[in-house]
């Protein structure tokens, strides 16, 4: 036995034929050593030179962009547009990104077809939309019209949701974290296409009421109206999700599913139902977007989940995933980022059409947060535990 | 043979969460060849001590020693290489690798075949992958007839708890130890595992050599194998000695064990 | 390992409807099966302890009783009612309640929120402070906390709630599930100590240990369960003292 | 044991080598079957051979168009033209397919994908199909570009484009054999907007927007040279994404610029955006756009803000004004299709295939037996050779490098005055017809 | 079946109906109205409406897990229940139908662009509305009947008779490859498949279907003789396929006929085999990183575009240009040969290089980030600040036809032996990294990261190796690629390329070499060989995708370490108890029972 046992009990570059002792262990700790490339922490050093790399970016790009001669430089109206547009688009990305927070914090599941709900709703109402707009009853009355339509893209987007949950997701729910991914990225293809199948490929013109046109003034600085209301129904609904989750029944029973779905159920909360109620609010927030979505740039297309989806999730990655203020702070960071960001770094550089790269901008965002803060800017941005 | 050199030192070690100290200055010292049980009630920074010295976590104070060389800040596998091995609380397996599987992860730090050696499979790799295998076997063999022959190629997941328990020690010692921490080696088995493993423990000092630092709560285990108890609270030591001289102190007693189990 | 049976039911409770009753229990995941004809009654008022090494099925008992898994055979039945087949919430609902292994409380909420939660199903609001008050007489310890996140409470403080929240649910029965796995003797100790103050309330309690000598020391009665199969049913006193008891979970070779 | 196995390696390698080696041999040998005809052109001799169309076979047309994915109304519409011409091949659009030579023709559609490698796949496909006359196709510059020309003019299959209008499909060079289209060449019409820019608006500075696809790229780079060339300056290019939806940023960053004139010849979905958009930004800066915008989607779906942007196409008032068009071949379109012509160049596809039938007419030789040759190079020829051809985008004459749009006249409109469905349909604002030879 | 209460059949019906009503409306019914299979009767819309009911019927009569025990649905039952549902089926499709046409086609059509008059035609047989939706539930219910008795009828049956049905449907399918190969081979089409109709002729089909059961019966023999052989004595010498001779002369005949298939199947197919090696190389370097390290990475097209864009740059390819073709800003002129081994190191230089940063994320924001690095490249490649080097839109063109001796590999009949030769490289490659204790440190790694890192595994090292080796796997695919087309542009990097690519690694099975090359096969091949779909395909990819995960997301041809996992995370409980149990049982015995089968091995209920 003891010689069997014996056999391992030697040193790693021990050949075959060496004498093989118990005592021989003890030793060894010191033949063994580390070389002193060994002791460099390589991950960290890549890390800071990545980082100072990519701020003096910044620093640099910005610095000369400002520093530009007059005739190439944007005037300061150029630049509050960019910023009021930041932030109206922001906020459209909020609404997106919880639903994509709420369902991550609930499932620990990035619902990669979220930006399909978005899409399916604003797609739906568009045909309530234009019916109206045909008959005349969105201008004579576009309060109403308006909120059937947002009514209708609710409903469209609440029930794919639900859908997709009942479907795609529950099915896998205790499969490991991959596979529900990978299901969803499935989804949002399958989801995109179909609404490709049913209401054909071409883009679609999504009316507006006129009221919505055109400017608003605001501390002497014109806003457009659009830009004004989908911020006011961003910040209203987010305050409404707040108070929902913390302060009602059907919001504790949210948060007791999120932290431990076994022991909820043991409390007699419904999981499914839960969830389901999850994925339907995230749905109704998608829904009430997509129609401010639409009515801002007054056109669907089957497509037009994916881009948005992705910005949004990153809006709710870099607020701190599973937090609704975070998603909000998020979204409103990438809107600005994506429309100041590129004209206020790049154009120093002599980039040609520097826009064209914001996509790439929302990317390198989202890789920086999730390596220098994973848990969020709102997050705890600890690491796991073992 | 000296069996008074220090194998495993720990000096002041401290290290927080959240403001709450896990450890507080804590100072250990382990001898060659030595069992040392550290007993304590839940929180009181064992389980940290374990993380600490096997670098998964960074301390925020205070030092490792293995060997008198300073371990602080290596990588978990670097101290691996280095000589320590660890199990875990609750068992971590790799529960769909084969058993014998298992046990070649741990000579994983005592091979060194490359990614070239590996497409070309020259004969040196062959000969080293032998190797692994045959020192693999020898740890699964530690254990008696339970972890070899046909079992070797089933896969980890199929074992019974206290077999799961034997398996995560066998990989431990594939990495060829000289320390070996054991984070809690009984629990959850019944009296006659307990027993075997209390054995089998012993058994690792005496026919290995190993120096063997183990967290346990059953204290019919920790007076069967302990050469020296050290017992934690909040972080910080508050009694060291031989069993009978820990379990009867005071503070021991009032923080840990509690009147009745004295008795 | 071979006992008879019959000394199962205990002499005094004979006459008196049990709250919680198997009859004929038979459980499968998949092709396997799990639990085999499990029988086990519990009555008002007392504590039944069930006792097994691991995987004989102890778990699997309590997740069929709460209705995770169905039964492929008997049924389960509560004051005379079955409820095998039923949701886990209806379960809940109709006064099954149970404190989990390792106590799982809802660490990022308050401690209140906690027990609250324990009566999420309740909607007479009066009766649920009541409950809230009694809880915390009960716990005098956890009523300095509430406010806290539970998370960062102590061991024992979090074995105070985690019973709270099941008791919050005024439950018919109350499961435990392990309340000892994983604790320091003392904390053993607590947490045994808090049990009796539960069962001095008048609960009936069903409680799975491995901890034998400490389970049935408190116990009324007991079952052992292997590989799915009850083997032994009696008074504690008596499995205290049988024999096959001793060696094969109380320790004593 | 081991030599015994290495020996059967060896063999085994052989034999591959020499498959691999007799499929080089035998690769080119054209096996186009001789029917032999009674014409001047005798099939087995003659290079790239004669498609041969059995007694009761169909004439066998492949397409090459986009019919999946973004860019789908694109192919769809030309391929709806392409059906078109078919039913219209007995004179009348009834919804039965006429014949051509007494034969019916079938059409074999493959999907370009608006990408090199569809254009490849695609190609491949039909080049390896022996009863494909000609295909018509690409709907993409890019699947067209280096791959599916190349490919099919090596095994002398004519590829005839209703949309390509890369300039480099037929830039010498780059041009093959085997390549025509009705579109226009980019550069023709990138002149005349550059002209009607500087000349009708009064322009004197410009900006460009892009998107990420050829059609647009090669427009706003002959804008760009000929804008330049007359003395004006262009104040900023950009770069967008089709897909994208908000461009705002980028019209504000082009603003800073203050261009008079701002061309973005992309398709329906962006140029409605940004037609709407900057207005808003930049309601002072004339928009010109071109025909991948000149759509009744555009009108729709940018509604109000449209008016007054001037688009260029091909002057169909040409076809405005005949009543073939507004009255019959629409409606036709309609009826077949359940919508308006979804796109532009349905018109191009009609006329790409009538010029193609011609020329099938014109060379193929009917055997006694009822059985057509079509000999590939003649038809080659023939298409080249067409001049004056009367067509629905204008007069069609094919030059030595393919293009077969070349006195293009391409008017300007301002909407709502667009010639299409939705649009008030008035003439253009502007025309002019230049040839190949006068652009940059 | 005694828990199957006839309201769910209806159910199960009414959800076919849906699944009908859908395929319906995103046009897989009307527009392939006039796609024949066989003759003009058998048409793919008809096949697509009597599958639905068919499938529900069989579905239904699958067996069920009782009290631990399969139980088979007897056979009359199955008939009822398959005709209930169908009838449902139909009633619930016809009911829709009738709808529409009630409230106007016209105006269902100006939402649902595919319904139309044609469509209500179709399903209603021509027949007024409702009388036509009476007999569609009539048929729904024959065909469910007959899905549910299929499903029940005896095995030596249900195999012939499947086979042939899928024979014919298969050849059907393949009515613009088959003949065209034909035709090359020089062969006589004209019995098989109609010129007119498109498809099989009758007759034609008739032989087929004859074939495939003949096939079928032969198989069935042989298999059943293998078995008797293997019974009789597990000795070497029982083998039925005789000793090595054979063996070799199998092996031979194989490789023979690998290296001759191009020349058989002619170049579309080959083609198509073609695209199938630039995706398998993909799919074997993705397979490196998810499959064996467990690193979800969504953006693998990054490595596809730049294995395909350095060796254009490297061969002295060039840009397109407004008028014709330009010199790209950096560019050099190397043969294939040359450039290759610089291609593989940059790329694994770049997965070093974006590997480093993101390496710590769990694996979804891994997925995201690498999602990510995915769309940057395709937004470089297309921006205007890249187009001085890579083309920008308009690509690049005249890339290497990669000549060996002036043996260009262009055509698609030569590319399939280069493709071969990587292929059969990065097989190599793989099979023997994953054998190695390089292999074993990946497995570790991917099960449990933090012990594997504490059993002694550097976990940073061998995740970026991980990243490298797939990196330069992946970007040989991408030069092959551009060897393939000859020509690049942004349109083939977009991100659909990673969700291919991961799909048929999925598909295959996840760490399953054979596995890459089946879903290569399966996802790429067949969309190749069926374009006329194409317009489906990223649907039907959509939904399998989806239905894998659910059904089989241990993929077609699994990896055994991967279903594990897979299997046993999804039924922990499961795993835990039979596995526990039974090892409980044996410990008690003193371990002399003969090893337990382990979890896996039966079907999911």
């Amino acid at each position: 036995m003891l010689g069997a046992v014996g056999g391992f009990a030697h040193g790693p570059h021990a050949e075959e034929g060496e004498p093989r002792s118990a005592a021989v262990t003890t030793t060894r700790v010191l033949a063994v050593r580390l070389r002193w490339y060994e002791r460099v922490p390589w991950r960290r050093v890549v890390l800071v030179v990545l980082g100072v790399a990519i701020v003096a970016v910044v620093v640099v790009g910005t610095m000369k962009t400002l520093g530009l001669p007059e005739a190439q430089r944007y005037t300061g109206q150029n630049w509050i547009n960019f910023v009021a547009r930041g932030i109206s688009q922001g906020a459209i990305l909020a609404m997106i990104a919880i639903g994509y927070s709420l369902v991550y914090g609930i499932l620990k599941m990035i619902n990669f077809a979220h930006g399909e709900v978005f899409m399916a709703g604003a797609f739906s109402s568009l045909f309530f939309a234009d019916a109206y707009a045909r008959s005349g009853f969105l201008d004579r009355h576009p309060v109403a019209a308006t909120l059937i339509c947002v009514a209708v893209a609710v409903a469209a987007s609440v029930l794919t949701a639900i859908l997709l949950e009942r479907l795609a997701y529950r099915p896998l729910r205790s499969a490991p974290r991959l596979v529900p991914l990978i299901a969803a990225v499935g989804a949002s293809l399958f989801l995109q296409n179909a609404f490709r199948g049913f209401f054909g490929p071409q883009p679609r013109g999504y009316p507006r009421p006129q009221v919505l046109g055109g400017q608003l003034s605001i501390l002497g600085v014109p806003f457009q109206r659009m830009q004004v209301l989908v911020f006011v129904v961003a910040a209203l609904s987010i305050v409404a999700l707040t108070f929902l989750v913390t302060r009602t029944k059907t919001g504790r029973s949210m948060r007791a599913v999120a932290e431990d779905r076994e022991i909820a159920s043991l409390m007699g909360i419904d999981v499914d139902r839960t969830i389901v109620v999850t994925f339907a609010i995230g749905g109704v927030f998608a829904g009430i977007a997509g129609v401010l979505y639409a009515m801002t740039f007054e056109q669907v297309q089957f497509t037009m989940g994916f881009r948005p989806g992705i910005a949004a999730f990153t809006a709710a990655v870099l607020g701190g995933i599973g937090s609704i203020s975070g998603a909000a702070l998020g979204g409103l960071l990438i809107g600005l980022l994506l429309n100041v960001g590129p004209a206020l770094f790049l154009t120093g550089f002599g980039i040609p059409s520097p826009f064209s790269l914001r996509d790439a901008f929302v990317f390198l965002v989202l890789v920086l947060v999730l390596v220098f803060r994973p848990g969020g800017l709102l997050g705890t941005g600890e690491p796991e535990k073992v | 043979m000296s069996e008074d050199r220090i194998a495993l030192e720990v000096v002041g070690l401290t290290k927080t969460f959240g403001g709450l100290a896990a450890l507080n200055g804590l100072d250990l010292r382990v001898r060659e060849r030595e069992i040392v049980s550290v007993i304590g009630p839940n929180g009181a920074g064992k389980s940290t001590l374990f993380n600490v010295i096997t670098g998964l976590y960074e301390p925020d104070e205070g030092d490792v020693r293995l060997a008198g060389r300073s371990i602080v800040g290596l990588k978990p596998h670097q101290i691996v290489r280095l000589g320590i091995a660890r199990t875990f609380q609750s068992v971590k397996l790799f529960p769909n690798m084969t058993i014998l599987e298992n046990a070649m992860v741990g000579q994983h730090c005592r091979s060194r075949a490359g990614v070239l050696g590996a497409i070309v499979r020259t004969p040196a790799v062959r000969r080293e992958e032998a190797r692994i295998r045959e020192r693999a076997r020898a740890a699964l063999a530690f254990f008696g007839p339970r972890l070899v022959g046909y079992r070797e190629e089933q896969p980890a997941f199929v074992l019974s708890y206290a077999n799961r328990r034997r398996l995560e020690m066998a990989r431990a010692l594939a990495t060829e130890p000289s320390v070996l921490l054991l984070d809690e080696p009984t629990a959850g088995m019944n009296p006659r595992e307990t027993l075997e493993m209390r054995d089998n423990i012993v058994r690792m000092r005496d026919e290995l050599g190993l120096t063997v630092l183990v967290i346990e709560h059953d204290m019919r285990v920790v007076k069967g194998v302990s050469d020296r108890v050290v017992a934690c609270d909040y972080g910080r030591k508050i009694a060291e000695g031989s069993y009978e001289e820990v379990a009867h102190d005071e503070q021991v007693i009032e923080a840990y064990l509690g009147r009745r189990a004295v008795g | 390992m071979s006992v008879p049976l019959d000394a199962a039911a205990p002499a005094a409770t004979a006459d008196r409807r049990p709250v919680l009753e198997l009859r004929g229990v038979s459980t499968h995941y998949g092709l396997v099966s799990v639990l085999r004809d499990v029988d086990m009654e519990i009555f008002p008022g007392e504590m039944v302890c069930l006792l097994g090494g691991n995987a004989s099925g102890k778990t699997t008992t309590l997740r069929t009783i709460l209705g995770y898994v169905q039964p492929s055979e008997g049924q389960v039945l509560l004051d005379g009612e079955v409820i095998s087949g039923l949701p886990t919430v209806e379960i809940v609902r109709r006064g099954v309640s149970m404190v989990p292994e390792n106590r799982r409380l809802f660490g990022s909420m308050t401690v209140r929120e906690n027990l609250l939660l324990g009566a999420y199903l309740r909607t007479d609001r009066a009766a649920v402070e009541a409950d809230l008050e009694r809880v915390l007489e009960t716990f005098p310890r956890v009523r300095e906390r509430l406010g806290q996140k539970a998370g960062t409470l102590s061991g024992g403080e979090q074995q105070m709630v985690a019973m709270g929240r099941a008791l919050m649910a005024d439950p018919k029965v109350l499961l435990m599930d392990e309340p000892s796995m994983g604790l320091a003797p003392v904390l053993v100790e607590q947490v045994f100590e808090i049990i009796r103050s539960i069962r001095a309330l008048g609960r009936t309690i069903f409680i799975v240990e491995q901890n034998a000598n400490m389970a049935l020391s408190i116990a009324d009665r007991g079952y052992v369960i292997q590989t799915g199969q009850v083997v032994l049913a009696d008074t504690a006193e008596n499995l205290l003292r049988n024999p096959l008891m001793r060696e094969a979970y109380l320790g004593e070779l | 044991m081991l030599e015994g196995r290495s020996v059967v390696r060896a063999l085994a390698l052989l034999a591959v080598l020499s498959l691999v080696a007799a499929s080089c041999a035998g690769g080119d040998g054209g096996d186009a079957g001789g029917g032999g005809g009674d014409g001047a052109i005798d099939c087995a001799t003659v290079e790239f051979g004669c498609v041969e169309v059995g007694p009761d076979d169909p004439i066998n047309i492949g397409t090459l168009l986009v019919i999946s994915g973004a860019d789908a109304t694109l192919g769809q519409d030309s391929q709806n033209g392409v059906r078109l011409a078919v039913d219209y091949l007995d004179g009348a659009f009834d919804g039965q397919d006429g014949t051509l030579l007494d034969h019916p023709v079938k059409l074999t559609n493959e999907d370009d994908l608006c990408s090199a490698e569809g254009g490849q796949a695609g190609a491949t496909a039909l080049a390896a199909d022996p009863t494909i006359v000609a295909v018509i196709g690409t709907s993409c510059s890019s699947a067209a570009l280096g791959v599916a020309d190349t490919i099919l003019s090596e095994k002398g299959i004519l590829l005839f484009s209703p949309s390509n209008t890369n300039p480099a499909l037929t830039a010498e060079g780059t041009h093959q054999p085997f390549y025509a289209r009705t579109a226009h060449n980019d550069r023709i019409q990138g002149a005349i907007v550059a002209e009607f820019a500087l000349n009708e608006l009064g322009g004197k500075s410009a900006a460009t927007i892009a998107d990420e696809s050829p059609y647009t790229q090669g427009l706003t780079a002959a804008f760009e040279v000929n804008f330049e060339a007359g003395g004006g300056t262009i104040t900023g290019s950009e770069q967008i994404n089709s897909e994208d939806t908000d461009f705002t940023s980028v019209l504000e960053s082009l603003k800073a610029g203050d261009p008079d004139v701002l061309y973005f010849p992309v398709f329906v979905a962006a140029c409605s955006l940004i037609i709407k958009q900057a207005r808003d930004i930049m309601p002072d800066v004339e928009l010109v756009t071109s025909d991948g915008c000149l759509s009744s989607d555009t009108l729709k779906n940018a509604g109000d803000a449209v008016n007054g942007v001037f688009a260029s196409s091909p002057d169909i008032s040409v076809f405005q004004g005949d009543p073939f068009y507004a009255d019959e071949f629409v409606p036709a379109y309609k009826e077949a299709f359940g919508t308006a012509p979804i796109s532009v160049f349905h018109a191009h596809a009609f006329d790409a295939a009538n010029v193609l039938f011609d020329a099938i007419e014109q060379v193929a030789i009917r055997n006694d037996d009822g059985s057509l040759s079509i000999p590939r190079q003649a038809l080659r020829d023939a298409v080249f050779a067409t001049e004056g051809y009367d067509g629905v985008t204008g007069t069609i004459t094919c030059t030595e490098l393919g293009d077969c749009a070349t006195d293009v006249t391409i008017g300007i409109f301002e909407a709502p005055g667009w010639p299409v469905e939705g649009g008030t349909d008035e003439p253009a604002v502007y025309s002019d017809t230049k040839s190949l030879d006068e652009v940059l | 079946m005694t828990g199957q209460p006839m309201s769910s059949w209806i159910r199960a019906g009414l959800a076919a109906a849906a699944t009908s009503i859908f395929l319906a409306a995103v046009g897989l019914i009307e527009r392939f109205r006039d796609l024949n299979l066989v003759g003009e009767e058998v048409t793919f819309a008809g096949l697509v409406m009597a599958v639905v009911p068919f499938g529900v019927g069989y579905v239904l009569a699958r067996p069920r897990i009782e009290r631990g025990e399969r139980r088979e649905v007897p056979l009359p039952r199955a008939a009822l229940v398959g005709a209930v549902a169908g009838i449902a089926a139909g009633l619930g499709f016809g009911a829709a139908a009738v709808a529409v046409d009630a409230f106007g086609v016209d105006r269902v059509r100006a939402v649902f662009l595919n319904v139309t008059e044609g469509l209500i035609e179709l399903v209603t047989f021509g027949l007024p509305p409702v009388a036509g939706a009476g007999v569609l539930a009539v048929m729904s219910g024959a065909l469910g009947a007959l899905g549910g008795a299929y499903r029940r009828s005896p095995e030596r049956w249900r195999r012939p008779l499947g086979t042939a049905v899928v024979a014919v449907l298969v050849l059907g399918f393949l009515q613009r490859i088959v003949p065209i190969a034909l035709d090359q081979l020089n062969l006589e089409r004209d019995w098989l498949y109609s010129r007119r109709t498109g498809g099989l002729t009758w007759p034609g089909a008739a032989l087929a279907a004859v074939v495939a059961v003949l096939a079928s019966v032969v198989k069935a023999r042989l298999a059943e003789r293998w078995r008797d052989l293997a019974d009789r004595g597990g000795s070497e010498g029982a083998e039925p396929f005789g000793g090595l001779r054979l063996r070799t002369a199998l092996f031979v005949a194989g490789l023979i006929g690998v290296a001759a298939l191009p020349q058989v199947v002619g170049s579309v197919v080959s083609e198509v085999l073609g695209t199938v090696m630039v995706f398998a190389l993909l799919g074997l370097g993705l397979n490196i990183v998810v499959g064996y390290a467990g690193l979800l990475d969504l953006g693998y097209v990054f490595f596809f575009a730049t294995g395909a864009y350095t060796l254009a740059l490297l061969t002295g390819a060039t840009l397109n240009t407004f008028t014709g073709q330009a010199e790209p800003a950096l560019s050099a002129e190397l043969g294939f040969y040359l450039a290759i081994p610089i291609v593989i190191a940059l790329a694994a230089a770049t997965g070093l290089l974006i590997g480093a940063p993101v390496l710590r994320l769990r694996g979804d924001y891994l997925a995201l980030v690498t999602l990510g690095l995915g769309e940057m490249v395709t937004v470089l490649v297309k921006s205007p600040w890249l187009t001085p080097l890579v083309g920008g839109p308009n690509g690049m063109r005249n890339v290497t036809d990669a000549a060996l001796f002036g043996f260009g590999f262009r055509s698609p009949q030569h590319f399939y032996y280069l493709g071969l030769a990587f292929v059969l490289l990065a097989l190599v490659v793989s099979h023997r990294l994953a054998a190695s204790r390089i292999g074993r440190a990946w497995t570790a790694m991917r099960e449990d990261e933090q012990i594997a890192d504490a059993m002694g595994v550097n976990v940073v090292r061998y995740k970026l190796l991980a990243f490298a080796m797939g990196g330069a796997i992946g970007s040989l695919g991408g030069a092959l690629f551009a060897v393939k087309i000859g020509s690049l542009t942004p349109a083939s990097f977009e991100v659909i390329v990673s969700i291919q690519v991961l799909g048929l690694v999925i598909l295959g099975g996840l760490g399953s070499l054979p596995g890459v090359v089946v879903g290569a096969l399966v996802l790429v091949g067949l969309p190749g060989l069926l374009r006329e779909f194409e317009e489906y395909r990223f649907l039907a990819y959509g939904a399998a995708l989806v239905g894998i995960m659910a059904l089989r997301p241990q993929g077609l041809v699994p990896n055994v370490r991967r279903m594990r996992e897979l299997r046993e995370e999804e039924r922990a409980q499961d795993a835990w108890a039979r596995a526990s149990i039974a090892q409980e049982r044996e410990d008690e015995e003193e371990y002399e029972e003969p090893p337990v089968e382990p979890a896996g091995g039966e079907l999911r209920p």
